[in-house]
């Protein structure tokens, strides 16, 4: 399936980026569907693409395995996979809990989009990080076992 | 063919401490009497080097769960002496009170709840109560009323805080020591119960003529003071100070035991027996005619008989103590003090289970120089071992379990303190402790 | 409950121990005169020398109860073995949960001491250092005192029967001595008196008794030894008497061994 | 002021003394004791500290001789007139809990004999009218208390030499004898002989001095008296500035000072325990072998104390300068907005008895001088007290639901009506005699009982959630102030629930959803470790389909099927979710309604339209025991709910 630039303007990601640099990503993007219990990627495989979601709910694990413990889920519009803009591998598993639309962007692209124009890149940088350190927020509220120590 | 035979208990219950005896009896003869003692040292004279003499009557407590008044008075009369301090005859009254409340508990412990059980046929008191509730209830309400009086006068039964150098830290009022007075008058009508009853049991017979030792208190019946020592068969009085030079200790490997013995390698016995011996007429007139009553001589040869004598003791503290909570006033001074000098002395008093003598030796600052306490059961030991000895042949005719309870009654008949024994009896820790591993 | 017949549940069996001390504590628990018949119901004695000549040596065990510190090789093993045999290990009194008067011992020469006291010094065999029970084995609980206290003792054994906690609290001797009404010795007389830093439980029967607290409880939570001993000082208690005052009957609680360690440098 | 005053000989004190042991009344006054002035039960005047003074420094008190034969002539000793009606330690009811499961309770009230006060300082008459506010004159009126202390007569002694540690007139407690004592003596003793001027406070007062022989005291004489007293107020050895001090404190709570007093401060508890206003207490339940009879006892404890602070097994104050905190900002800050006055009278009691030396005043000055104040909450209006025993009603377990693995719900009977009277959000005191007692909060109605969802984290609530249908426990209560149902109506309501914090919003839920007119839109965001610990599932699901009512779920961790948000609450709170206009009442651990107040602020919802519950060890539950106390509030009694903006400045700090 291919995307329209205009599906593009809805993440917040993107957002910032130039029309011809939308369309120009656009038409490197695909959409799929994906049914609850598909495996997008494991934690630990190589840095790939990334991923948005546009309905359906992914859920994040980490820590594979007998004791996995779920991170969180992501609502529509948030990014699957932002440790591929780092070139790294993948931080946690990402499982298709509710039925998925999902666009999925080869992070080669992305990164060389930004490399071409630092002020895009910047501004896409700057909402990934927004992206990590809100999860960052969540893992140590779960570290704090937000809802465990009270009678 | 010879026959041999061992009566051993690995754990000997019921007596304050960890020991064990050991007797072999080869065609019928004795050839290995052994009371030893397991228990760990706990170096008392040597850690008291150095401490402030004040401190010394709160440490040497620490020796004895049962008898700490015995080693704070002993202590603290040594103390006095090598200061040249005397205490007025007020205080000498509360120490003497306080001494008797330690007397009544651990003689009431050691008839009803250690001692009882074995003419009885019981494993314990707790047992005994199922068939005798109300025995052994007397028994604990004896207890308790010691106790209590030590609690007045000391603050609590085991290691009480009043007993110094000097004195007592604190008289109690008129009011808080006469609370005890009816109390006291109950027990006084029990502990006679209690010599009749004791009286009654039936007695294992064994004769032993003993050379008895004990402190000489004035005109009293010796508990909390010894101005000397006297001892039977002619031999005479020895001042406290020189005790040291009457009674040696040595360091028996065949018993693994630090005995005394009088210079002369006599065993001595010190406790009940001896200070009946030496000091019947004593004895507060209630006491004497419960003896009387119950037909109790003065010189007592049989060690098994010896629950009598406490009994016969018991009642004789609470007659002291009820006069003395009667006479009672708040004395102007619970202590004496005097300036600090070097110097050197020594001081008995009777522990309910005999004498109990301390040496010290102290600076002119008032730190411990050096530090020796002798305690009964040390000095009882070889008189212990001698008896078991004179036991054996009779233990042939008898079931083996049954001479071997015989035995460890005869040991418990001294009312061992093994704790207080410890920290100068030898320890050759046996590679298996068998008793609990 | 339904009606079906239940066997009545088998009493608790309770094991009395002892290992390097002078029998006090455990004479605590026969001094229960009032309470001992009622308890030797409810519990099974099952273990207890010093009461009874049943003993069960290698038996197991709901509740024991642990005296005295370990100051030889044979009784850390026998202490390993009532652990291993025990539901809940009770340390009873200061030599079993600090070590005691013993660990007075603790950094000197013990063979000076063992030449001290006696007489042919090849017999004695000892450890060199006298050590609580959780230096060796966990304890379950620890009940503090030299000797423990009777109410104490029996709350502990109430509440491990019930299942609750045992009330027993852990603040100062001030907060019993006040309750009490007594004058503080240390304000009225400036008597030197660990009262501050020393876990309550006696009833404060020092200052009852017109004398300052020597500690037989060990250290209270958080004991403030550094300001008590700073206070003591402007009160003119030397360096070395301080050292001496927390180097005693509970010397070897960590936090008073360390209070007199500083003193006694300080008064090198 | 003019009250009836008599002038009387130094020798008709014992005539008073005489009236005042009328009736087998029991006078109490100041005596000599182990070296020091102490208070006692009295035979004669002859027992009073004639001819002896205190001298009082900080953590030093020695008695000494004076000179002349002055019956009042020294300050204050240790001892106050506290013991004798708030003893240090007493039983407060007796439990009995059978094989059956039945469970009874018998109230202890002491009947004492009555008293009369002979020789008591203004600062300690002032000290009387606090505990009597503490324990009598609130909301609770305790019968014990009340028992000893109603029916007391009052002499108090007008202090004409205050000593170097007294600053009663900073705290307008002195020197002048004030409301709360019968009659004052002034003490003369000059030339002119020695005489008492005897003042009559009240008509009880009155009758007294009627019955003394004596003359109208002259001008001359009430003169020198008020010129002794207004002397005295100008040579207090101490003086504290407590203009907005309370404020200033609270400003001051991150003073390096309280860390540098720490270095000195022993924790040892004996300021607290000689203060004469110092109310807390902790309880214990001692219980027989079988834990069939219990006694619940009071006795006196400390801030200064590990257990004071205790919340679920951990210490809410471990450090030394934590709890020397607790004690000054409450004496002379939370005092104020609980009482209406300052919880220190100027006594100078904890300085001399401070083993230490610490003093208090110097402390303060140096902590609180030149801080500009916060704004502290005002004293709640006194209602006419209502008689608070403390003792429980049995009720009897009607069902028992298993929620989760550690989570049960008991339905219960309060017996022996039946009532079921309480308002969403207020707690019980559940208790086990033998094992304890724990406050709960109420989480519904079921038409038949009133519902607790129970957690089992330790000894009393594993067994509250082992009884079974038919057994009996204690009851206390409904206790505390609730959600502010009145103020939720009419606007979007977000109800922020985390784990086992679902429970005391359940009733406020159910009443919302009953009332679609008051509560149009009501959205419940619930967060829990697993899928398994939710509450309440098969009601929740019966919600879903109501109009007006959002449901928004979420779990930390989740098995494959799960299919509902993973993730801490807090992120199911967006724009889309939550109006800005919405109220929020908000139920978890303190640390999730932080970061949930946080991101609700964020998204519109200014502190005063959000509401928190707090959690402390509620004992007493009455106001009474200072164990729940927190900052200028008492838990038990202000909350446990309170809007955010009353407990902001406080919420989330260490040592609170």
């Amino acid at each position: 399936m291919t995307v329209e630039p205009a599906v593009l303007a809805e993440l917040p990601l993107f957002r910032p980026l130039p029309l011809e640099a939308r369309a120009a990503l656009a038409a490197l993007a695909s959409m799929e569907k994906r049914p609850s219990g598909f495996v997008i990627f494991e934690e630990g495989d190589p840095p790939g693409d990334v991923f948005f979601v546009l309905d359906g709910r992914i859920t994040l694990t980490m820590g594979a395995g007998a004791g996995a413990s779920s991170a969180r889920s992501l609502a529509p519009a948030e990014i699957v996979g932002w440790s591929s803009l780092l070139g790294r591998p993948r931080v946690a598993r990402a499982v298709v809990s509710r039925a998925a639309t999902l666009v999925r962007i080869p992070a080669s692209d992305v990164l060389e989009l930004c490399e071409r124009d630092p002020r895009v890149g910047y501004a896409v940088m700057a909402q990934a990080f927004e992206q990590v350190a809100d999860r960052l927020v969540d893992t140590r509220m779960q570290l704090l076992d937000l809802y465990g120590k009270s009678g | 063919m010879t026959d041999e035979r061992t009566y051993r208990v690995d754990l000997m219950t019921r007596v304050e401490g960890e020991g064990r005896f050991v007797l072999r009896v080869k065609d019928g003869v004795v050839i290995d009497a052994e009371l030893s003692i397991f228990e760990a040292p706990r170096f008392f004279e040597a850690f008291l080097r150095g401490r402030s003499l004040f401190e010394v009557p709160d440490l040497t407590a620490r020796i004895c769960g049962i008898c700490p008044i015995a080693y704070q008075m002993s202590s603290a009369r040594a103390l006095e002496a090598a200061l040249g301090l005397v205490p007025t005859p007020e205080i000498e009254r509360l120490r003497r009170a306080i001494y008797c409340g330690e007397w009544i508990e651990s003689h009431a412990l050691h008839v009803f709840m250690l001692h009882a059980p074995d003419f009885l046929g019981y494993e314990s008191a707790i047992e005994m109560a199922r068939d005798h509730r109300a025995i052994v209830e007397r028994g604990l309400r004896l207890k308790k009323t010691g106790n209590r009086l030590i609690e007045i006068l000391g603050g609590r039964p085991s290691h009480p805080v009043s007993p110094r150098v000097g004195g007592l830290s604190k008289a109690p009022t008129v009011a808080a020591l006469r609370a005890i007075r009816d109390e006291l008058a109950r027990g006084l009508e029990e502990s006679l119960e209690t010599v009749r009853l004791v009286a009654r049991f039936p007695m294992p017979e064994l004769e032993v003529d003993y050379v008895f030792a004990s402190c000489v208190s004035g005109d009293a019946y010796p508990i909390e003071r010894g101005d000397a020592i006297v001892l039977s068969g002619g031999r005479g009085v020895v001042p406290v100070a020189s005790w040291d030079r009457e009674m040696i200790e040595r360091h028996a490997p065949h018993s693994n035991a630090l005995q005394a013995t009088l210079a002369d390698g006599t065993p001595y016995l010190c406790g009940p027996q001896a200070r009946l011996f030496h000091h019947a007429e004593k004895l507060h007139p209630v006491a004497r005619d419960a003896m009387r009553e119950v037909g109790l001589p003065r010189e007592v040869k049989n060690p098994y008989r010896s629950i009598v004598v406490r009994a016969v003791e018991l009642v004789h503290a609470f007659a002291e103590a009820l006069a003395l909570v009667e006479r009672y006033e708040v004395p102007e001074r619970s202590y004496v003090e005097g300036p600090l000098r070097a110097g050197v002395g020594a001081g008995a008093s009777e522990a309910p289970r005999g004498l109990l003598w301390h040496r010290y030796e102290v600076s002119a600052d008032g730190s411990v120089v050096s530090a020796r306490i002798v305690p009964p059961t040390s000095q009882n030991q070889a008189r212990i071992e001698a008896d078991l000895r004179a036991l054996g042949p009779s233990l042939l005719a008898m079931e083996h379990g049954a001479a071997t309870r015989r035995a460890e009654q005869l040991i418990r008949s001294y009312d061992p303190c093994i704790s207080c024994a410890t920290h100068f009896l030898d320890l050759r820790i046996e590679p298996t402790h068998e008793g609990s591993a | 409950m339904g009606s079906e017949a239940h066997a009545p549940p088998a009493r608790p069996r309770l094991g009395v121990f002892k290992l390097a001390s002078c029998d006090g504590c455990q004479l605590t628990l026969i001094g229960c005169e009032d309470e001992l018949l009622a308890l030797s119901e409810k519990v099974d004695i099952a273990h207890f020398p010093e009461a009874s000549s049943r003993t069960d040596v290698h038996g197991r065990f709901d509740v024991a109860l642990v005296e005295g510190s370990v100051s030889a090789e044979w009784q850390r093993e026998e202490l390993l073995s009532i652990r291993e045999r025990s539901k809940l290990l009770v340390t009873i009194g200061a030599c079993a949960t600090s070590g005691g008067v013993q660990a007075l011992r603790n950094g000197k020469d013990v063979s000076e001491f063992v030449r001290a006291v006696y007489a042919s010094p090849a017999y004695i065999s000892t450890l060199d250092r006298s050590t609580p029970v959780s230096a060796h084995v966990s304890v379950d609980y620890e009940l503090r005192g030299c000797p423990i206290d009777k109410h104490q003792l029996l709350e502990v054994l109430t509440a491990l029967l019930v299942g609750r906690r045992p009330a027993i609290r852990d603040e100062s001797v001030c907060m019993e001595c006040k309750r009490r009404g007594n004058v503080c010795v240390l304000v009225a007389h400036g008597e030197p008196c660990l009262g501050p830093v020393v876990h309550a439980g006696c009833g404060a029967l020092c200052p009852r008794f017109a004398r300052g607290c020597y500690g037989c409880f060990g250290p209270k939570e958080s004991p403030a030894t550094a300001a008590l001993a700073a206070r003591l000082k402007e009160l003119g208690v030397p360096a070395a008497d301080l050292a001496r005052r927390f180097r005693s009957i509970s010397g070897g609680a960590p936090a008073f061994a360390d209070e007199a360690a500083k003193q006694e440098l300080e008064h090198d | 002021m003019t009250h009836p005053t008599k002038r009387i000989a130094r020798a008709e004190l014992d005539r008073l003394f005489a009236l005042l042991s009328e009736d087998a009344r029991v006078v109490h006054g100041p005596t000599v004791r182990d070296g020091a002035i102490v208070d006692a039960p009295l035979a004669s005047v002859s027992e009073l500290p004639i001819g002896w003074t205190d001298q009082q420094a900080p953590g030093r008190y020695r008695l000494t001789r004076r000179d002349d034969a002055a019956v009042f002539g020294f300050v204050v000793g240790p001892s106050s007139p506290k013991p004798l009606f708030f003893p240090p330690e007493e039983t407060l009811y007796r439990a009995e809990r059978r094989a059956d499961g039945k469970v009874g309770f018998v109230p202890v009230v002491p009947s004492p004999a009555p008293k009369a006060l002979l020789g008591v300082r203004a600062c300690d008459v002032a000290a009387m009218r606090i505990q009597d506010r503490v324990f009598r004159d609130r909301e609770h009126r305790e019968p014990r208390y009340a028992a000893r202390r109603d029916d007391t007569i009052v002499v108090g002694v007008h202090c004409l030499a205050p000593g170097p540690l007294c600053f009663c007139a900073s705290m307008g407690a002195g020197p002048r004898v004030g409301e709360g004592a019968d009659l004052a003596l002034a003490e003369r003793l000059d030339a002119g002989g020695h005489i008492f001027l005897v003042e009559a406070l009240t008509a009880r007062g009155q009758a007294l001095l009627s019955r003394l022989e004596g003359s109208e005291a002259s001008d001359e004489e009430l003169r020198w008296r008020d010129e002794a007293l207004a002397s005295a107020e100008r040579s207090m050895g101490r003086t504290l500035d407590t203009a907005e001090l309370p404020g200033r404190l609270y400003a001051a709570l991150d003073h390096p000072r309280w860390e540098e007093i720490a270095s000195r401060c022993l924790a040892c508890g004996s300021c607290t325990s000689v203060c004469p206003s110092c109310f807390c207490s902790g309880s214990d339940d001692p219980s027989d072998l079988e834990g069939a009879h219990t006694s619940h006892t009071r006795h006196w404890e400390s801030c200064f104390t590990s257990a004071h602070g205790e919340l679920h097994g951990h210490t809410t104050r471990p450090r030394t300068s934590e709890r020397y905190r607790q004690w000054a900002t409450h004496k002379f800050g939370a005092w104020v907005s609980q009482m209406g006055q300052s919880g220190c009278v100027g006594c100078g009691r904890c300085i001399a008895w401070c083993p230490s030396g610490i003093d208090l005043v110097a402390e303060v000055r140096a902590i609180a001088d030149g801080v500009s104040p916060v704004t502290m909450p005002v004293a709640r209006e006194v209602t006419a007290p209502r008689e608070e025993s403390l003792v429980p009603r049995a009720a009897t377990v009607l069902a028992r639901t298993v929620e989760s693995s550690d989570v049960v719900t008991l339905s219960l009977r309060m017996e022996p009506d039946g009532r079921r009277d309480f308002a969403p959000g207020q707690f019980h005191q559940l208790s086990l005699p033998g094992v304890g007692e724990a406050p709960i909060s109420i989480s519904g109605d079921d038409g038949a009982g009133v519902e607790h969802t129970i957690r089992a984290v330790g000894k009393l609530t594993e067994a509250l959630c082992a009884l079974r249908v038919g057994a009996q426990l204690g009851v206390r209560g409904p206790y505390g102030r609730g959600w502010p149902m009145d103020e939720l109506a009419g606007g979007p309501v977000v109800v922020v629930a985390g784990g086992i914090g679902l429970a005391p919003l359940r009733e406020a839920l159910r009443r919302m959803l009953a009332d679609p007119e008051r509560y149009p839109d009501v959205r419940l965001f619930y967060g829990a470790r697993t899928p398994e610990d939710l509450l309440y599932g098969r009601e929740l699901l019966g919600w879903i389909d109501r109009p007006g009512f959002d449901l928004h779920v979420t779990v930390d961790r989740a098995g494959p099927t799960w299919r509902g948000h993973v993730g801490v609450v807090t992120r199911l709170l967006r724009p889309a979710t939550v109006p800005a206009s919405a109220r929020a009442i908000l139920c978890g651990p303190e640390v999730m309604m932080r970061f949930t107040v946080d991101a609700l602020a964020k998204l519109g919802l200014p502190h005063t339209r959000q509401w928190v519950t707090m959690e402390r060890h509620m004992k007493c539950a009455t106001g009474t025991c200072g164990r729940c106390q927190y900052g200028p509030h008492f838990v038990c009694k202000d909350g446990p709910v309170f809007r955010f903006d009353e407990v902001s400045m406080l919420f989330g700090r260490h040592g609170l």
